[in-house]
C-alpha cells in the first residue's frame, strides 16, 4: 500500500535532499508511534503531509528533526545520516523547523525571537531582520513587545518569520496556517511556495489539506504511523478514497451550496 | 585538702560568691584581698570611660562610723578587707580625682559577707562623655552594612536566579557552593599561604570549574534522561547534604578564617568600614554589572533567556542548549564561589553551614526581584540586605531581622505577585 | 441529583432551518444589533494593554439557540474578548460602565468559575489538556454539580457512585463521537495537537452548558473529522444550546453559523448572515483576501504583482489597527 | 567476663601507686562490643555532637569519655571488668530525629550510664526517654537552670549558669564597669548565662545597655553576619561587652575590632574561651578576660586529653571545652558502680551523689585512689579536673571552681586566678 | 547478636519510631498539597510546629488534652487560611517561597527570647509538661515487652538457614505487596482486600520476628506512643485513600495540571485549593503533635531541614500515591540509620575516627539520596508514565 508512487517519481534518479526510511519512532520506550514510515524529498520539492489527528505527522517531523528518538530506520540529509542527531547540529546544516505548538519564546521580545532564528550567523542579522520587517510589518511595529502577549495568529506569524530568518535549505513546517486569518493563510501558502521556488525544499504538515495539496508537488497521507498514500498533490486531492477518509466534503459542499445560491 | 574552702562555700549557697583562693600570676591584681571564714572583702576599680585612674582615694565606712582609706593602684584597682559583716559605705574622695570629671556615683553602699569579695561600683565619667549615639549615624552605618550584605547576597543570588531561569531548577545546593568559595579561600590562602589576589582568583576559577564539572557529570545526564524538576530539586537537596558533611569531614565543624589579620578600617564621617568591605563591594558591583551587560546585550545572554523560555525551540534555533546551560552553571558557580570568598572575608569567617544560613535569604532575594530575572535578583538582594541590617536599628528586636526580611518579601508578593521586575503572564 | 443531570436545554423550536432563517432575517445587520431573545448581552467592554486597545466592544447581543460565529483578522481581539466575558481577564472599564449579562444574570464581577457554573463554558485557543491525567479523567472533570466534589461527601462513595457511573457513560459517548475512545485510558499529555483540541471541546460539552464558546475549535482538526463534529454541534444547537465560536475556516463558518459577527481592531465592525457578511467588500478586503477562492497551486499567483497585492491586503488588515494605535497615542 | 575479672586486678596493681599520667602510648580506646551490657561491665554510652552545629564540641567530650575509660581500665576496670564506651551522635537541634534514634540505640544497648548531651535542647529531647528506661544520664555541658532537678536520672557535671554567671558578673563589676552590653546567642546557654550576669551586675549597681533580658536582641543560632549586632551594642555605649556565644565568637571579635572596640573590655565565657592564636592577628584579643568553670584544667590534663584523642580519634585536640566535665562524669559513674558493687544503671544513679562528696567523704583525685578508698570502705569525695563540688539534691554540682583567664598578645588565654562559685 | 543484627535492629527501631510515624503523617499531608494538588508547600514544618505549639502550650497551661489537640489544629487551620488567602492565587513558585518564609517566621517567633514564658524560646517546652495526660490514657500497663518475644536466634539455635529463609519470605512478601499495589487493584473486592491485609500483617509480624524490639509499654517512646502514632498514620492514609479516589481527588489532580482549565469548567479552584491546603496542613499539625509526644517541643527541630526530609520521604515513596508517604518516611529514616550504623561498624577506626565516620555516613546519605532519585525518579510506588508530563 505504501508504494503507490507512479509517474516521474518512480524512475527518479535525482538525489534525495531529505529522506526518512522506514522510520520507527516513539516517545515512550516500547510504544511506537511511527511504524515504518518513509518519506523522501528531492531538490526543490514541496512535500505535504496530511492525515487524521494523531496519525503521527508531527511525530514524523520531529523524528526527522531529532526531537523524537528514532528506534529503527534512518533519516538522511543529502549524503549524511542524520538519524538521532542533535537538533542544533541539524540547524547548522541548514534545516529549519516550525513546531506545531510552543513555537515562540514567550518572554523574549519579538525582535529577540527573530534574532534567535539566526543565532548561528549573527553577522547577517541586520540584513535578515530588515527582510522580515518587510514581510511582516505588524511584527516590526511591536518589535519590543514580548512574544507571550501575542494572539494565536500573531504567534504563528512570528514563528514562521523566525524560521525564515536563517534561510534554511530544508524547511520543516508543522501546520503553519493554523490559527491564521484566511488572507494570511493564503499569503503563508504562497510565500512558502515562493520560498520553495528559490530552491528550498519544504516539508509541511497541514490540516488545511485542500490548500496544502493544491500547492504541494507531492503529498503523503499518514495514518496510524504509516504512509498510507502518496502521490502528487493533485492526484491525492482528487482521489475519492482520500477525500472520503481524510479530506471530507465540507468545503466542496459549502462551495457548491454557495455557488448554487 | 587541696582547695581549702569547699565546706565554707556550702554554707553560702544562695549568695553570689567570689572567693579568692589561689592566685596565678600576681600581676593582674595588684594587692590581694583574701576573704576568709571571718573576713570579707570589698573591691573595685576606679575608671572613667577613658581608662583606669590611679591614686584615687576612697573611704570605706562601716555602720559604726569607723572608716579606712585606700588608694587605687596603677590599674585603678583597690580593695579592702573587713572583719564584720554588714553595710559599708564606699565613697570616693573628689579631691583626689583629676579635674574635669563628672562623678555620677561617688558613693555606694555594700553589704559584705564573710568569705566573699563584694564589688563596689562607682561611676565616674569624663566631662564630654555622652551616653547616646546619634540615631542618624547608626542608620547610616547600618545602611552601608546593608548595602554590603546586599551586594554579597546579590553575587550569589544572581547565579541562583540564572540557574532557575535557564533550567527551572531550584538549586538548594547553591548555598554549599557559596560555602565552598570561603572554604577554598581558607585552604588556599590561610593554609597554603597563597596571596589574597592570586588565591582569590584561583578560588573563583576552581568554583567555576565545579560548576562546569557538576553539569558535565550530573545535571546534563539528568536533563537528557528527562528527570523532572522536583526530582532534580531533591537531588540538589541530597547534594547539599553531602557537601555540608564533606566540609565537616575535611575542614571541621568550626569557623575558619581566610585571613587571620584584622582588616584595616576606614572612616567616612559616621561610617566605619573595613578596606576589605570596600574592595568586596567594588568587586561585586563590577562583576554584577558585567553579568548584567552580558545577559542583556550579548548573544549568549539572549540565548540563556531563550533556553529558559523554551529549550526545545531554542535548540531548534541552533542554540546548543547544553552548552548554554553548562556555561550558566559555570558562571553561576563561579559567582557563588566569589560571593562565598568575599563573604568569608567580610564577615570574618566561614563555617560548614554558613551558606545554608543565608540560603533562604538568597531565595528570598531571587523571588523578591522576580523569578528568573537576574536584575531582579540584584535588586531583591540589596533590599533584603538593607532590611536585615536596618530592621534592628528601626526598632525590630534583633531576633527578628531575618524574619522581617521574609515578612517584607511576603507582603511585597501580595501586592506584586510577579516580583519587582517580573512580568505577568497572558492567560488563554 | 437526577434533576441536575437532566438536560438543561429547552426546545426553542429552532431545530428547523427555515425557522432559523426566518428568525435571523428579522435581525438588523448592523454591529450591535438588538436580538429578540439574547442570551448574552455585552456593553461597553474595553481592554487596553499599555497604550494599545485590544478590545472595545460597545454593544453585542447573542441570540439564544443559534450558532453565532465571531470572525476577524489576527489580533482583532477575539480571544481577549472571550477572556473578558468568561472572567479570565478584567476589562479596563470594569466598574466604569462595563456591563455584561448572561441569561439575565449580571456577570460584571464574577469569577471564571461562576461564569462557567452559570452555563457559559469556553475552550482555549492554546489547548489546556490536563497532561498527567487520563483522557477519561479529563472528561469526568467537565461534568457539573458532582456530589463527590464536595469534600465531606467525597469520603463516602455511596453518595456519588451512581452519579459517577452516569457521567462516565456520557463521557464515553462523547469520546466516541470525538474519535478519542481508544485513547480513553491514555494520558492526555500523550495526545497529538489536534486530539487535544478535540478533547478540550468534548470536555467542555460534558458540562451541558447553556452556551458554549469555542475558540478556533477546528484549527488543526482533520477536515473529515471536522465535518462530523460540525454535525454534532448542529445537533446540540437543535437541542437548544447556544454556540458562539471563533473560526478562521470560512467553510466552517459558512456551513454552520446562523449569524456572524465580525471584529477588527477590537471593535465589532459588522454583523449579519454568513453570506451577507462574507460578500461585504470591506470584510473581503481586510480579512478574506482576494484569493480565498482561487487555487493557490496556480503559478500565476507567484508573480510579484500577485504577492504584492496580497501583501497589500495584509497591510489593510493591519492598517486600521495602526491608525487606531496612533490615535490612541495622540490621546 | 569472669576470666577477665581475674586478670585485671593484677594489672592494676602496678600502676596504682603512681598518680601521674600514664605514658601516651598506654592510652586505650575501649569501644564496646555490641553485646556487652551493663549487666557485665561498665558500659558508658555517649550522646555527643559528632555532626551538626555543635560538632566542634564533640572531640574534647569524646576524648574526656575515652580517656576516663582508658584510665579506669588502666586501674583495673570496674569491679574487675573492663569498662567500655560507645559514643553515639546527638546531631543538633535542627534534626532531632538523630538524637532520638541514638537514644533508642543507647537504651537498647543497656548502658550503665549515658554521657551527654552537649546541647540543652538535645538533652530535653532525650531526657525523658532515658528517665523512663531508668538510665542514668550525665550531661557534661548543660548549664540551663531549667534542667536542675529535672528527673532523678538526669545529672550534670557542668555547673549550672549561676556559678559561672555570678563569678563573671562580679569580675566585671570589680573591674569597675558600670554599663554592660551583651552579644548573646539565642539558646539556653546564652540566655541563661546572660540572665545571671545581668542580675549580678545590676545587683552591684550596674546596668545593661544591649542584649538584655526581654529586649529580644539575641542573635539566632547559626547566624553568620554580626555587623548589625555589633553596631547595635556599640551604639548603646557600654563600658564593657560580654560575648556569650560559641564558635560565632570568631566572627564577632574581628567585627568588634573593626568597629573600633577596645578588646580589653570584652568578657568571654566557657563556651568561647579558647586558644585563638591561630585565628586572630597578634594582639587582637589582648586584655580580654573570660571565665571557665573547672579548677585549673592544668596543662597535664589537657595533654592527656589530647593524647588520648590522637590515639582514639586520630587527631590532637584543638579545643578542650567540656573535656574535663566529660571525664569526671565518666569517672563518677564508674566510682558509683564500684561503690554500689554493680554496673547497672540504677546502682550508678543511687551512688553518684555519694561518690561526688555529698556524704562528706575523703577527697581523692584519681580513679585508682578513689577505688582504693572505696575498697577500704570509706566514703569518698571525688575531686577531678572539672573542679566541681558534690552533686546536690537537684543532681547539679553544688559549686565549682571558676578559672579567670586573660588573653595575652598571642590571643592565648592565661589563667589569672581561680575562684570558687556556687549556684 | 552479630553486627548485621545490630544494624537491622537499629533500622527497625527507627522504622517503628513514633517520630517516623509523625513525619509520615506530615508527609501524607504534604502529599495532598504537593502530590495531588501541586501546591509547592515548602513550609510543612511550620504547620507541624504550630500543631505542636498549640498542643503543648495549651496542655502545659493546664487545659485538657482534647482542647490542646483542638488548639493545635486550630493554629494550623488559621495558618493555612492566612497563608492561602493571598497566595493561592499566585504562581506555584511563589507559594513555595511564601510558605517556607512563613514557616521560618513562625520558628523565629517561637524561639524568640521575648516569648520565653510562652513558647520556652530556643529551649522549647519539655515533654514532661504536656505528655502526662497522654500517657495516662494508655491501657498498655507498665513494664516493657517485646512484641514477638522470640527471634531467630531462639529458633534452631539461630542457625543461618532460619535467617536466610526468614529473609527470603520477608522480601517475597514485600515484593508481593508492592506489586499488588502497583497493579492498582489491591483493594478491589473483599477477597483482595482481605488478602492484602493478611499479607501486610504477616509481613509485619515476620519483620518483628527477624528483629525483636523491646520497649516500655507506656514510656515516652514506648509501645503506647508507637501504637497511637502508627494508628494515626494508618488512619490518615485511609482518609487520603478515600479522598483522592473520589471526584474531589480528581479535581485536585486537575488543579495540579492546569488551574485555568479547571476554572473554565466551572469549578471554584480557589476554594478547592484552600480545602487541600487546610487538610494537608491539619495532617501536618497532627504530625507535629505526634512528633513531640515522645520528645519535647523545639522550634529548631521543625525548621527547613524537616520540610526537606518530608519532601525527600514523599518523593522516595512516590508522590501522589497512597502508601508512598508512609513507605518513604520509613525508608528514609531507617535507611539513614542503616547507612550510619553500617559505616560505624565497617569503617575501621584506623581510617576514620568515630566522628569522621559519622560525618562520612551523612555524605553517603546525601549521595544515596541523589542516586535513588536519579535511578527511581518516580519513587518506589510512583508511576513512571505520569512523570513524563509533569515537567
Ligand atoms: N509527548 C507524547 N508522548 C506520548 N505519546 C505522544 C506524545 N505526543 C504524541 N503522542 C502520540 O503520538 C500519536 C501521534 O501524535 P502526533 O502529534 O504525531 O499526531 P499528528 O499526526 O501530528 O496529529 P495532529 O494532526 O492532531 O497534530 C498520537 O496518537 C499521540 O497519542
Ligand atoms: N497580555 C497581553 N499583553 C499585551 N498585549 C496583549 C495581551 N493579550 C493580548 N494582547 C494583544 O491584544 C490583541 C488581541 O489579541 P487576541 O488574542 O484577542 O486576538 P485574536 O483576535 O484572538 O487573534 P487570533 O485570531 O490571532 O487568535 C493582540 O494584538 C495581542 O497582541
Ligand atoms: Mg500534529
Ligand atoms: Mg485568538
Amino acid at each position: 500500500m505504501t508504494e503507490q508512487q507512479q509517474g516521474g517519481t518512480a524512475t527518479e534518479t535525482r538525489k534525495a535532499v531529505v529522506e526518512a526510511k522506514d522510520v520507527v519512532a516513539g516517545y515512550i520506550p516500547g510504544v511506537n508511534i511511527l511504524n515504518g514510515c518513509s518519506l523522501v524529498a528531492y531538490p526543490g520539492e514541496m512535500i505535504g503531509i496530511i492525515g487524521p489527528n494523531g496519525a503521527g505527522k508531527s511525530t514524523l517531523l520531529k523524528a526527522m528533526f531529532g526531537l523524537v528518538k528514532v528506534h529503527s530506520g534512518s533519516v538522511t540529509l543529502g549524503d549524511r545520516d542524520i538519524t538521532n542527531l542533535r537538533t542544533n547540529q541539524l540547524v547548522e546544516m541548514g534545516v529549519g523547523f516550525v513546531p506545531q505548538t510552543n513555537n515562540v519564546f514567550p518572554s523574549l521580545s519579538i525582535e529577540e525571537n527573530l534574532r534567535m532564528g539566526l543565532f548561528l550567523r549573527p553577522k547577517k542579522i541586520r540584513e535578515r531582520l530588515d527582510a522580515m520587517w518587510d514581510l511582516f510589518p505588524v511584527l516590526h511595529d511591536r518589535r519590543n513587545q514580548s512574544a507571550g502577549a501575542l494572539s494565536g495568529g500573531e504567534r504563528q506569524s512570528l514563528a514562521m518569520a523566525r524560521a525564515l530568518m536563517m534561510e534554511p535549505s530544508v524547511l520543516l513546517l508543522d501546520e503553519p496556517s493554523a490559527g491564521l486569518s484566511p488572507v494570511r493563510q493564503d499569503e503563508t501558502f504562497l510565500r512558502t511556495r515562493r520560498i520553495n521556488k528559490t530552491g528550498v525544499c519544504v516539508v509541511m504538515v497541514e490540516q488545511n489539506a485542500r490548500r496544502c495539496l493544491q500547492i504541494c508537488d507531492r503529498g503523503y497521507v499518514l495514518d496510524q504511523g504509516r504512509d498510507a498514500y502518496s502521490g502528487t498533490g493533485r492526484e491525492l486531492a482528487n482521489d475519492p478514497k482520500v477525500i472520503e477518509l481524510y479530506l471530507g466534503t465540507l468545503a466542496k459542499d459549502v462551495d457548491e451550496e454557495r455557488d448554487g445560491h | 585538702m587541696r582547695r581549702g574552702v569547699a565546706g565554707l562555700v556550702l554554707a553560702l549557697l544562695l549568695a553570689p560568691v567570689l572567693a579568692l583562693i589561689s592566685s596565678g600570676p600576681a600581676s593582674a591584681v595588684d594587692t590581694l584581698c583574701l576573704p576568709g571564714p571571718d573576713k570579707a572583702c570589698i573591691a573595685g576599680t576606679i575608671r572613667t570611660d577613658e581608662g583606669p585612674l590611679a591614686d584615687v582615694t576612697l573611704t570605706v565606712t562601716d555602720e559604726s562610723g569607723a572608716s579606712q582609706e585606700v588608694t587605687t593602684s596603677e590599674s585603678g584597682k583597690w580593695n579592702v578587707q573587713v572583719d564584720t559583716e554588714g553595710k559599708y559605705v564606699v565613697k570616693v574622695d573628689a579631691e583626689s580625682l583629676p579635674d574635669d570629671l563628672d562623678v555620677k556615683t561617688g558613693e555606694v553602699t555594700v553589704v559584705t559577707k564573710f568569705g566573699v569579695t563584694k564589688p563596689a561600683l562607682l561611676t565616674i565619667r569624663t566631662a564630654d562623655y555622652s551616653a547616646t549615639t546619634s540615631k542618624f549615624d547608626e542608620l547610616v552605618q547600618s545602611t552601608v552594612n546593608g548595602l554590603r550584605l546586599g551586594l554579597l547576597l546579590a553575587l550569589a543570588s544572581v547565579g541562583l536566579s540564572l540557574i532557575y531561569g535557564t533550567t527551572g531548577l531550584s538549586n538548594f545546593a547553591h548555598a554549599e557552593q557559596v560555602t565552598l568559595g570561603g572554604m577554598l579561600g581558607y585552604l588556599l590562602i590561610n593554609q597554603n599561604g597563597l596571596g589574597l589576589w592570586i588565591g582569590g582568583l584561583l578560588v573563583v576559577v576552581l568554583c567555576a570549574f565545579t560548576g562546569w564539572f557538576q553539569d558535565r557529570v550530573l545535571w546534563q545526564p539528568l536533563r537528557r534522561r528527562g528527570l523532572g524538576l522536583t526530582q532534580m530539586m531533591i537531588v540538589t537537596i541530597g547534594l547539599s547534604l553531602a557537601l555540608q558533611y564533606v566540609y565537616q569531614y575535611t575542614v571541621g565543624a568550626r569557623t575558619v578564617r581566610v585571613l587571620q589579620d584584622n582588616p584595616s578600617v576606614r572612616e567616612f564621617g559616621p561610617v566605619t568600614i573595613t578596606n576589605q568591605s570596600i574592595v568586596a563591594m567594588v568587586i561585586s558591583v563590577i562583576v554584577l554589572a558585567g553579568v548584567g551587560y552580558a545577559l542583556l546585550r550579548t548573544r549568549i545572554g539572549r540565548a540563556t533567556r531563550a533556553v529558559s523560555d523554551n529549550p526545545a525551540l531554542a535548540s531548534a534555533s541552533g542554540i546548543d542548549t547544553d552548552r548554554v546551560i553548562r556555561l550558566v552553571w559555570t558562571v553561576a558557580m563561579g559567582l557563588a564561589g566569589l560571593s562565598g570568598l568575599l563573604y568569608a572575608l567580610v564577615t570574618n569567617g566561614i563555617k560548614w553551614d554558613s551558606g545554608l544560613q543565608i540560603l533562604l535569604l538568597l531565595f528570598a532575594a531571587v523571588t523578591l526581584g522576580g523569578l528568573g530575572t537576574a536584575f531582579g535578583a540584584l535588586i531583591g538582594a540589596i533590599i533584603i540586605g538593607l532590611v536585615v541590617e536596618l530592621s534592628p536599628v528601626l526598632g525590630m528586636p534583633g531576633d527578628f531581622k531575618y524574619a522581617t526580611a521574609l515578612l517584607i518579601l511576603i507582603l511585597l508578593l501580595l501586592v506584586r505577585p510577579q516580583g519587582l521586575l517580573g512580568k505577568p503572564q497572558r492567560v488563554g | 441529583m437526577s434533576e441536575q443531570m437532566a438536560d438543561p436545554k429547552v426546545d426553542t423550536g429552532l431545530a428547523d432551518p427555515a425557522a432559523r432563517r426566518a428568525l435571523t432575517s428579522g435581525f438588523d445587520a448592523v454591529p450591535g444589533a438588538g436580538k429578540p431573545d439574547p442570551i448574552l448581552v455585552v456593553d461597553n467592554i474595553v481592554r487596553q494593554f499599555g497604550g494599545m486597545t485590544a478590545v472595545d466592544v460597545q454593544h453585542l447581543e447573542v441570540q439564544r439557540g443559534l450558532i453565532t460565529a465571531l470572525i476577524g483578522p489576527n489580533g482583532a481581539g477575539k480571544t481577549t474578548f472571550f477572556n473578558l466575558i468568561t472572567g479570565f481577564d478584567k476589562p479596563t472599564t470594569a466598574g466604569k460602565g462595563a456591563h455584561w449579562a448572561f441569561d439575565g444574570r449580571t456577570l460584571d464581577k464574577t469569577s471564571a468559575s461562576s461564569v462557567a457554573q452559570a452555563g457559559m463554558v469556553r475552550t482555549f485557543q492554546l489547548t489546556k489538556a490536563l497532561s498527567a491525567m487520563t483522557v477519561i479523567d479529563n472528561m469526568m472533570l467537565g461534568a457539573q454539580n458532582q456530589a463527590g466534589e464536595n469534600l465531606l461527601k467525597s469520603m463516602f462513595r455511596g453518595t456519588w457512585a451512581k452519579q459517577e457511573k452516569e457521567i462516565e457513560a456520557k463521557a464515553d459517548e462523547l469520546l466516541a463521537r470525538f474519535k478519542l475512545f481508544e485513547k480513553k485510558h491514555d494520558y492526555a499529555g500523550s495526545l497529538s495537537g489536534g486530539q487535544r483540541k478535540l478533547l478540550e471541546m468534548a470536555r467542555a460539552l460534558m458540562s451541558d452548558p447553556k452556551m458554549i464558546m469555542l475558540d478556533e475549535p477546528m484549527a488543526g482538526v482533520n477536515p473529515a473529522l471536522t465535518q462530523s463534529l460540525l454535525g454534532h454541534i448542529q445537533n446540540l444547537r437543535d437541542e437548544g444550546m447556544t454556540v458562539l465560536f471563533v473560526e478562521h475556516d470560512m467553510h466552517v463558518v459558512r456551513h454552520i453559523s446562523d449569524w456572524v459577527a465580525v471584529m477588527a481592531e477590537g471593535r465589532l465592525v459588522a454583523e449579519g448572515a454568513a453570506d451577507t457578511v462574507m460578500s461585504d467588500p470591506a470584510v473581503i478586503d481586510a480579512y478574506l483576501g482576494a484569493h480565498h477562492d482561487t487555487d493557490l497551486g496556480d503559478d500565476a499567483l507567484l508573480t510579484d504583482a500577485a504577492l504584492e497585492g496580497m501583501a497589500d491586503e495584509v497591510a489593510a488588515e493591519d492598517a486600521e489597527r495602526e491608525a487606531e494605535e496612533e490615535a490612541e497615542g495622540l490621546r | 567476663s569472669d576470666s577477665e575479672g581475674e586478670s585485671t586486678p593484677e594489672a592494676s596493681d602496678t600502676p596504682s601507686a603512681s598518680e601521674s599520667a600514664p605514658a601516651a602510648d598506654s592510652f586505650t580506646n575501649d569501644k564496646c562490643d555490641a553485646g556487652a551490657t551493663s549487666a557485665d561491665t561498665l558500659r558508658v554510652g555517649g550522646i555527643l555532637p559528632l555532626t551538626g552545629n555543635l560538632a566542634f564540641l564533640g572531640p574534647p567530650e569524646i576524648a574526656g569519655v575515652g580517656l576516663a575509660v582508658s584510665d579506669i581500665n588502666a586501674a583495673g576496670g570496674v569491679n574487675g571488668a573492663k569498662a567500655c564506651h560507645d559514643v553515639q551522635d546527638s546531631g543538633d537541634s535542627t534534626d532531632m530525629s538523630v538524637s532520638t534514634a541514638s537514644a533508642g540505640t543507647l537504651v537498647a544497648s543497656k548502658p550503665s550510664v549515658v554521657i551527654g548531651a552537649a546541647s540543652s535542647s538535645v538533652s530535653l529531647n532525650v531526657v525523658d526517654t532515658f528517665a523512663d528506661n531508668k538510665i542514668t544520664e550525665i550531661s557534661p555541658a548543660n548549664t540551663a537552670v531549667d534542667l536542675s532537678g529535672y528527673s532523678p536520672w538526669y545529672f550534670r557535671t557542668a555547673p549550672p549558669d549561676g556559678v559561672q554567671g555570678n563569678a563573671l558578673g562580679t569580675l566585671i563589676t570589680t573591674d569597675g564597669y558600670t554599663k554592660v552590653g551583651f552579644l548573646v546567642f539565642n539558646d539556653t546557654y546564652g540566655t541563661g548565662l546572660r540572665n545571671v550576669i545581668e542580675e549580678t551586675v545590676k545587683a552591684a549597681g550596674g546596668s545593661c545597655t544591649y542584649g538584655c533580658k526581654g529586649d529580644g536582641d539575641e542573635f539566632p543560632a547559626g547566624q553568620t553576619t554580626f555587623s548589625a549586632e555589633v553596631s547595635g551594642v556599640l551604639a548603646s555605649k557600654p563600658d564593657a561587652i560580654v560575648v556569650l556565644a560559641f564558635d560565632e565568637t570568631k566572627s564577632i571579635v574581628p567585627e568588634l575590632k573593626s568597629q573600633g572596640w577596645d578588646m580589653s573590655k570584652v568578657y568571654l565565657t566557657d563556651g568561647n574561651v579558647s586558644d585563638y592564636s591561630k585565628d586572630f592577628a597578634k594582639g587582637t584579643l589582648e586584655g580580654a578576660q573570660g571565665t571557665v568553670p573547672g579548677a585549673d584544667p592544668d596543662s597535664s590534663f589537657k595533654d592527656r586529653l589530647s593524647g588520648w584523642a590522637e590515639v582514639g580519634e586520630g587527631s590532637a585536640l584543638k579545643d578542650y571545652s567540656y573535656g574535663a566535665e566529660s571525664y569526671d562524669a565518666t569517672i563518677l559513674a564508674a566510682l558509683a558502680a564500684v561503690k554500689g558493687g554493680a554496673t547497672d544503671s540504677a546502682t550508678v544513679q543511687k551512688n553518684l551523689a555519694a561518690v561526688s562528696g555529698a556524704t562528706d567523704g575523703e577527697e581523692c583525685t584519681t580513679y585508682a585512689d578513689c577505688v582504693a578508698l572505696l575498697e577500704d570502705g570509706s566514703e569518698i569525695k571525688y575531686s577531678g579536673p572539672s573542679g566541681i563540688g558534690p552533686i546536690d539534691d537537684e543532681n547539679d554540682p553544688s559549686s565549682a571552681f571558676v578559672g579567670i583567664f586573660k588573653y595575652n598578645a598571642d590571643n592565648k588565654n592565661e589563667l589569672t586566678t581561680t575562684v570558687e562559685g556556687s549556684k | 547478636m552479630d553486627t548485621i543484627q545490630f544494624i537491622l535492629n537499629g533500622m527497625m527501631r527507627e522504622a517503628l519510631s513514633p517520630q517516623t510515624a509523625a513525619v509520615a503523617i506530615a508527609v501524607i499531608g504534604l502529599n495532598i498539597h504537593f502530590g495531588f494538588t501541586g501546591l509547592l508547600n515548602m513550609g510543612q514544618s511550620g504547620f507541624m510546629l504550630l500543631g505542636a505549639y498549640g498542643f503543648a502550650i495549651s496542655i502545659s497551661n493546664g487545659l485538657p488534652m482534647i482542647l490542646g489537640i483542638l488548639f493545635g489544629f486550630g493554629a494550623a487551620f488559621i495558618f493555612a487560611l492566612v497563608l492561602g488567602a493571598p497566595t493561592l492565587k499566585l504562581r506555584g513558585d511563589y507559594l513555595a517561597i511564601v510558605t517556607i518564609s512563613a514557616a521560618e517566621i513562625i520558628r523565629y517567633v517561637g524561639r524568640s527570647a521575648l516569648l520565653v514564658d510562652f513558647t520556652g524560646s530556643a529551649q522549647g517546652i519539655p515533654g514532661s509538661q504536656y505528655t502526662t495526660g497522654f500517657r495516662n490514657l494508655s491501657f498498655f500497663g507498665t513494664g516493657s515487652f517485646t512484641l514477638i518475644p522470640f527471634n531467630y536466634t531462639d529458633v534452631a539455635d539461630g542457625a543461618a538457614w532460619v535467617r536466610i529463609i526468614g529473609w527470603i519470605v520477608a522480601i517475597a512478601v514485600i515484593v508481593l505487596i508492592v506489586m499488588r499495589f502497583r497493579s492498582g487493584n489491591a483493594f478491589k473486592g473483599i477477597a483482595q482486600s482481605a488478602g492484602m491485609a493478611g499479607l501486610l500483617v504477616f509481613g509485619v509480624l515476620l519483620l518483628f520476628f527477624l528483629f525483636p524490639v523491646p520497649y516500655q509499654s507506656t514510656g515516652v517512646s514506648g509501645w503506647w506512643v508507637r501504637f497511637v502514632a502508627w494508628g494515626l498514620a494508618l488512619l490518615c492514609t485511609l482518609v487520603v485513600f478515600l479522598l483522592v479516589r473520589s471526584p474531589w481527588g480528581r479535581l485536585l489532580r486537575g488543579i495540579r495540571e492546569d488551574e485555568d482549565a479547571i476554572r473554565s469548567l466551572g469549578k471554584n479552584v480557589f476554594s478547592i485549593k484552600m480545602q487541600a491546603l487546610i487538610i494537608g496542613g491539619l495532617f501536618g499539625a497532627l504530625g507535629g503533635m505526634v512528633y513531640v509526644l515522645s520528645s519535647s517541643v523545639q522550634p529548631d527541630s521543625m525548621g527547613r531541614s524537616l520540610t526537606f526530609f518530608c519532601y525527600t520521604a514523599l518523593l522516595l515513596g512516590g508522590a501522589a500515591t497512597i502508601f508512598g508517604p508512609v513507605l518513604g518516611s520509613v525508608l528514609f529514616f531507617a535507611g539513614r540509620i542503616g547507612i550510619k550504623y553500617t559505616a560505624a561498624a565497617y569503617v575501621p577506626d584506623s581510617i576514620m575516627s568515630n566522628q569522621q565516620t559519622e560525618q562520612f555516613s551523612y555524605i553517603v546519605v546525601g549521595v544515596a539520596l541523589m542516586l535513588i532519585v536519579i535511578f527511581r525518579p518516580q519513587g518506589i510506588l510512583g508511576n513512571k508514565r505520569e512523570l513524563r508530563f509533569n515537567v
